[in-house]
């Protein structure tokens, strides 16, 4: 059991949480999230927005039961947190380029705040895309060296990588998908996937589905960042 | 002070009475990182067919109102690597693991007995009751016929006790039950997930691939207690009971029924602990009663 | 505009396909407190019986995670009362009333049917599925040949149309509905309750005097629609759907995968606004997809 | 949806909750109440502590998940009323004499007040039993003529009542039937029951049981408040 210190509106359905934690935390990890005791039966599988100074944060959409009722907690209330879980993005001595669809900026923050905490002198590039509304932008372009929104279109028309750029990317998956296929065999490519998860450890194989070798990958235990190709042919 | 949760089915003793269900469990290691796996009475193991298998395509899972609707469709390594790479660990567990284990067809079903005769797993779970398989699978376990008649080859192939898991998607559980016994199952356990569906109309569309799936969790609790009581009443081998259990009051009133062991599968997802609070909870309870041994509540409500 | 919602069961015209369950709205009057009852497509009567009768004693009702089982036990004042006293007042309604009628043999069912023809009551709905009496009810509900038997004598002896209810404690509900369908049912509705059972662990004691009792509420749901689902596949007369409906969308649901009506049961007790709720729900659905009729949707995903 | 003004601690278990809300109410009638969504499924009957100037109060005792969930309520949180249900305590121009024991004052409280306030001069005897500790008892103090109390003991043995007496009790029903039987027959004697409910309004039948007539009486409908000859032989 953590206590929620904030839970903040952000943009429209979007919130920001902050919960008192301490633990070893990867970017790109997650947590399964519950607020409620009984109903709804499964907790929600969230990714880590942030993490420093024993403090967690969450980035979340209302979509349906299980955000609304998170949405709803206050600070100072319960939440349960299993975690952290699952696989996160790889960071190494390289430039990189983040690439983002709306709720999917999530996992990337953090992800971007660890490169550039670990390596300040390499390039990092971050991507925003956003279907009718921006957000999060300013917290990216104080971390970031450039930072590209766009809004309405296709945020895949304005990324272009270099040579040896390492590209993260979170989103919807025909997004990625697109972003893959765009993107020369020779960079590394680290996407997060989703699927409905019951356990989030491994056990259930409910997130289970087909990797490009014709091997089953668990997307909350051997992801959810895969390199795309575990993934995609 | 002995233990008083100690717990003998079918002449295997087991250290309590609470083990984990098929499918909910893995081989266990997923739950290693939360506890002990020694301090469970014992778990069984995804269910495993002779070939490995991918398992279903498409959505695998759908929340209902407490309770979890499941087509995995038996995906599992098969039972070769299981003999060859996963048995190795986990045969230096103190509890008792029970191999699951499915087919398509008669001959897949004893194919993977014959097999297991190699190693020395002490109890035999057969999955005659899954119904998220097009073949095999469930179709075994609605018929005394089918069910008596795949159990009595199960039991002439295999060296090892076999318990044969029942579906709860039949009329009279109770015939098929006495139909295993007689064919010489050493013990029962139920129940299997019950046939559902799931709709997403926003989508206007089936959420399965395979249309219909099987539905568990503590929605389908009051149900299972229902089949553990008839099926307890009318046969004489150990019965586990399965299905929504969350609580310890939940697994003693499966007991109190008649059940000799109970399998927690859902609620192992939402609280990986929950095995554990279980045993805690019967270990409390019997000091409080002043239970010597946990059988003396065993069927008092038969 | 004409009213999309409009919808024709068996030939008889209701002004929605929203009906409220038997056993869970009385006859009516306790709901008309809060609305206007004529806004329902109809109504199901509490079980009525030849004779009066009291129901069960002891503890009637014990929840369960997201269901509630009861043990009423056809409670109900006989059908004589009911053409007598309740009939005259409910026939003044615009809605479909639709008469549950049970019985302990087949003597019993086929007498109240014909006292029935006294009256003008457009649809009956005989009820072969209830678990909670000890003779009769559910026995003619799990088999084919007796739910055959029972709905060919019961059409042969009432001058109104016989829509059968049928039970989900079977392993082939497909089977029974066919040879209800063939006996001469008009219409087929499900499902009535699954057969359930609690025990108080503390008071180490069962909690209903009859050991089994009804499971219905939204645990059920996935559960009937997948039943509803099979039905509609292979029958041809139009079917309610009925079990653990809440919301607009469950009700879609059931008329996606092919249910003519809906009967609301439980959540009437939870919300007395939820029929009319699913109602103007289903109105705003309509609406937004520009459907004409909400036969546009139904059994779309069959 | 009405809104919690405040839910106090009172004694071990026992909590008082006030709600904003107006309409006509009966003392002896009740609410079906839930503070929650979905789980539990049903919604628990209270009865009216008291009810003036568009507050009304309940007195209940914490036993499990749906009275475990009440008392978390915080004020400013929403509370879902259904109700009043049932037939209340008659109030005619006679001396009374209420009998609780337990959580059962809980409907005395607001008989005793309707009581006085329409027939001040008319004489009014309490006897509070319970069985570890007293709670509420200055409030009945307040507004009896006399209260008697009893801790440990059984309140029926020093229950005296008058020719003419009118008798209202709710309290377990072991306590009720005991007084039943020592009350003279001349005196009109009205119980409160209780039984599992999931309607409230006479719909379901799962809380009718045989009455004195060999009729079914729905305690939810027809009652909860019985002339005892209705229900004891
Ligand atoms: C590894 C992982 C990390 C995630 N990180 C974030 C994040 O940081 N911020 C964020 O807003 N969302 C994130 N999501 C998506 C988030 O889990 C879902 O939006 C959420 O579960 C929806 O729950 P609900 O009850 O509001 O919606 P409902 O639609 O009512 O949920 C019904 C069921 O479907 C599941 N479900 C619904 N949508 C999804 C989805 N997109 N992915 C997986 N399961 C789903 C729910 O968990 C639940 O079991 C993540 C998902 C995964 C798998
Ligand atoms: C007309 C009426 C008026 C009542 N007034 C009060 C009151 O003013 N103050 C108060 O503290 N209690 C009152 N009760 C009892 C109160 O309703 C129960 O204590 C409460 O429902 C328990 O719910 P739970 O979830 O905490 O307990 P649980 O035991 O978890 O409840 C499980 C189920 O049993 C039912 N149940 C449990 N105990 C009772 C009971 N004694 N009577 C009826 N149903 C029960 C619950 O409603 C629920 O459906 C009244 C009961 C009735 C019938
Ligand atoms: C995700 C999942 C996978 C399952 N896989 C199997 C399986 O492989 N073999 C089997 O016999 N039962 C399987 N089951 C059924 C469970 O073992 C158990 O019988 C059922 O879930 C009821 O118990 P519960 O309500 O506690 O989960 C599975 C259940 C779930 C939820
Ligand atoms: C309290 C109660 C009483 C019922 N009585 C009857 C009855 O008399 N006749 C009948 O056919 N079904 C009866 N039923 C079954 C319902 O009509 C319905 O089939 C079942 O509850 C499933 O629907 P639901 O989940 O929406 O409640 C009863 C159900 C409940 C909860
Ligand atoms: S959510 Fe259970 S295996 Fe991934
Ligand atoms: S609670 Fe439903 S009739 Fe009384």
């Amino acid at each position: 059991m953590a206590i929620i210190l904030s839970n903040e509106y952000v943009a429209t359905d979007i919130y920001h949480m902050k919960v008192a934690y301490t633990g070893n935390v990867a970017p790109g990890q997650f947590f399964m999230v519950r607020t409620w005791l009984k109903e709804p039966l499964l907790s929600r599988p969230l990714s880590v927005f942030n993490y420093n100074e024993d403090v967690i944060e969450f980035l979340y959409q209302k979509v349906g039961e299980g955000t609304r009722l998170l949405k709803n907690a206050k600070a100072g209330e319960r939440i349960e947190l299993q975690g952290p879980y699952g696989q996160g993005f790889p960071i190494t001595r390289s430039n990189y380029v983040a690439v983002g669809g709306g709720i999917g900026i999530a996992p990337l923050y953090f992800a971007c705040k660890r490169i550039k905490d670990k390596y300040p002198r390499k390039h990092l590039t971050v991507y925003l895309g956003f279907s009718d509304q921006p957000y999060m932008v300013e917290a990216f372009e104080k971390i970031a060296d450039d930072v590209h929104v766009d809004v309405g279109g296709r945020i895949t028309d304005l990324v272009q990588v270099s040579k040896d750029d390492v590209v993260i990317t979170c989103g919807p998956e025909i997004m990625m998908a697109a972003l893959c296929r765009q993107i020369p065999e020779e960079n590394t490519v680290y996407v997060s996937l989703e699927e409905h998860m019951a356990c989030g450890v491994g056990a259930c194989l409910g997130c289970s589905r087909e990797g490009a070798q014709g091997k089953n990958v668990r997307i909350c235990k051997d992801g959810p960042v895969f390199n795309r190709e575990v993934i995609y042919r | 002070m002995s233990n008083p949760l100690a717990t003998t089915f079918a002449g295997i003793p087991f250290k309590n009475p609470v083990t984990t269900a098929s499918g909910t469990f893995g081989f266990g290691d997923e739950y290693a990182n939360f506890y002990d796996l020694t301090e469970l009475g014992g778990l069984c193991t995804k269910g495993l067919t002779l070939e490995p298998r991918l398992g279903n395509k498409g959505q695998r899972l759908y929340e209902t109102p407490s309770g979890l609707i499941n087509s995995i469709g038996l995906e599992n390594p098969g039972i070769d690597h299981f003999v060859e790479r996963i048995w190795p660990h986990l045969k230096t567990l103190p509890s008792v693991t029970i191999a699951n284990v499915s087919g398509s067809d008669e001959n897949s079903y004893l194919e993977a007995l014959r097999r297991l005769n190699a190693i020395d797993v002490p109890l035999i779970e057969l999955n005659i009751s899954c119904p998220n398989v097009k073949a095999g699978g469930m179709a075994y376990g609605t018929s005394p016929d089918s069910a008596a008649n795949l159990t009595a080859k199960a039991v002439a192939v295999s060296r090892h006790p076999i318990m044969v898991k029942l579906t709860p998607n039949v009329s009279d559980i109770v015939s098929i039950a006495k139909a295993c016994e007689e064919a010489g199952a050493v013990g029962l356990s139920l129940i299997n997930t019950i046939q559902a569906m799931a709709v997403d109309v926003h989508q206007k569309k089936i959420v399965f691939d395979n249309i219909y799936a099987g539905l568990s969790g503590p929605a389908v609790f009051p149900i299972a207690l229902r089949m553990v009581h008839q099926v307890c009443k009318a046969v004489d081998i150990p019965v586990m009971g399965v299905g929504g259990i969350a609580t310890w009051e939940d697994a003693l009133a499966m007991m109190m029924v008649g059940a000799t062991c109970i399998q927690v599968g859902v609620m192992n997802f939402i609280d990986p602990y929950r095995p554990i609070k279980i045993i805690e909870g019967l270990k409390n309870y019997c000091e409080e009663e002043g239970l010597k041994s946990i059988e003396e509540i065993r069927g008092i409500l038969l």
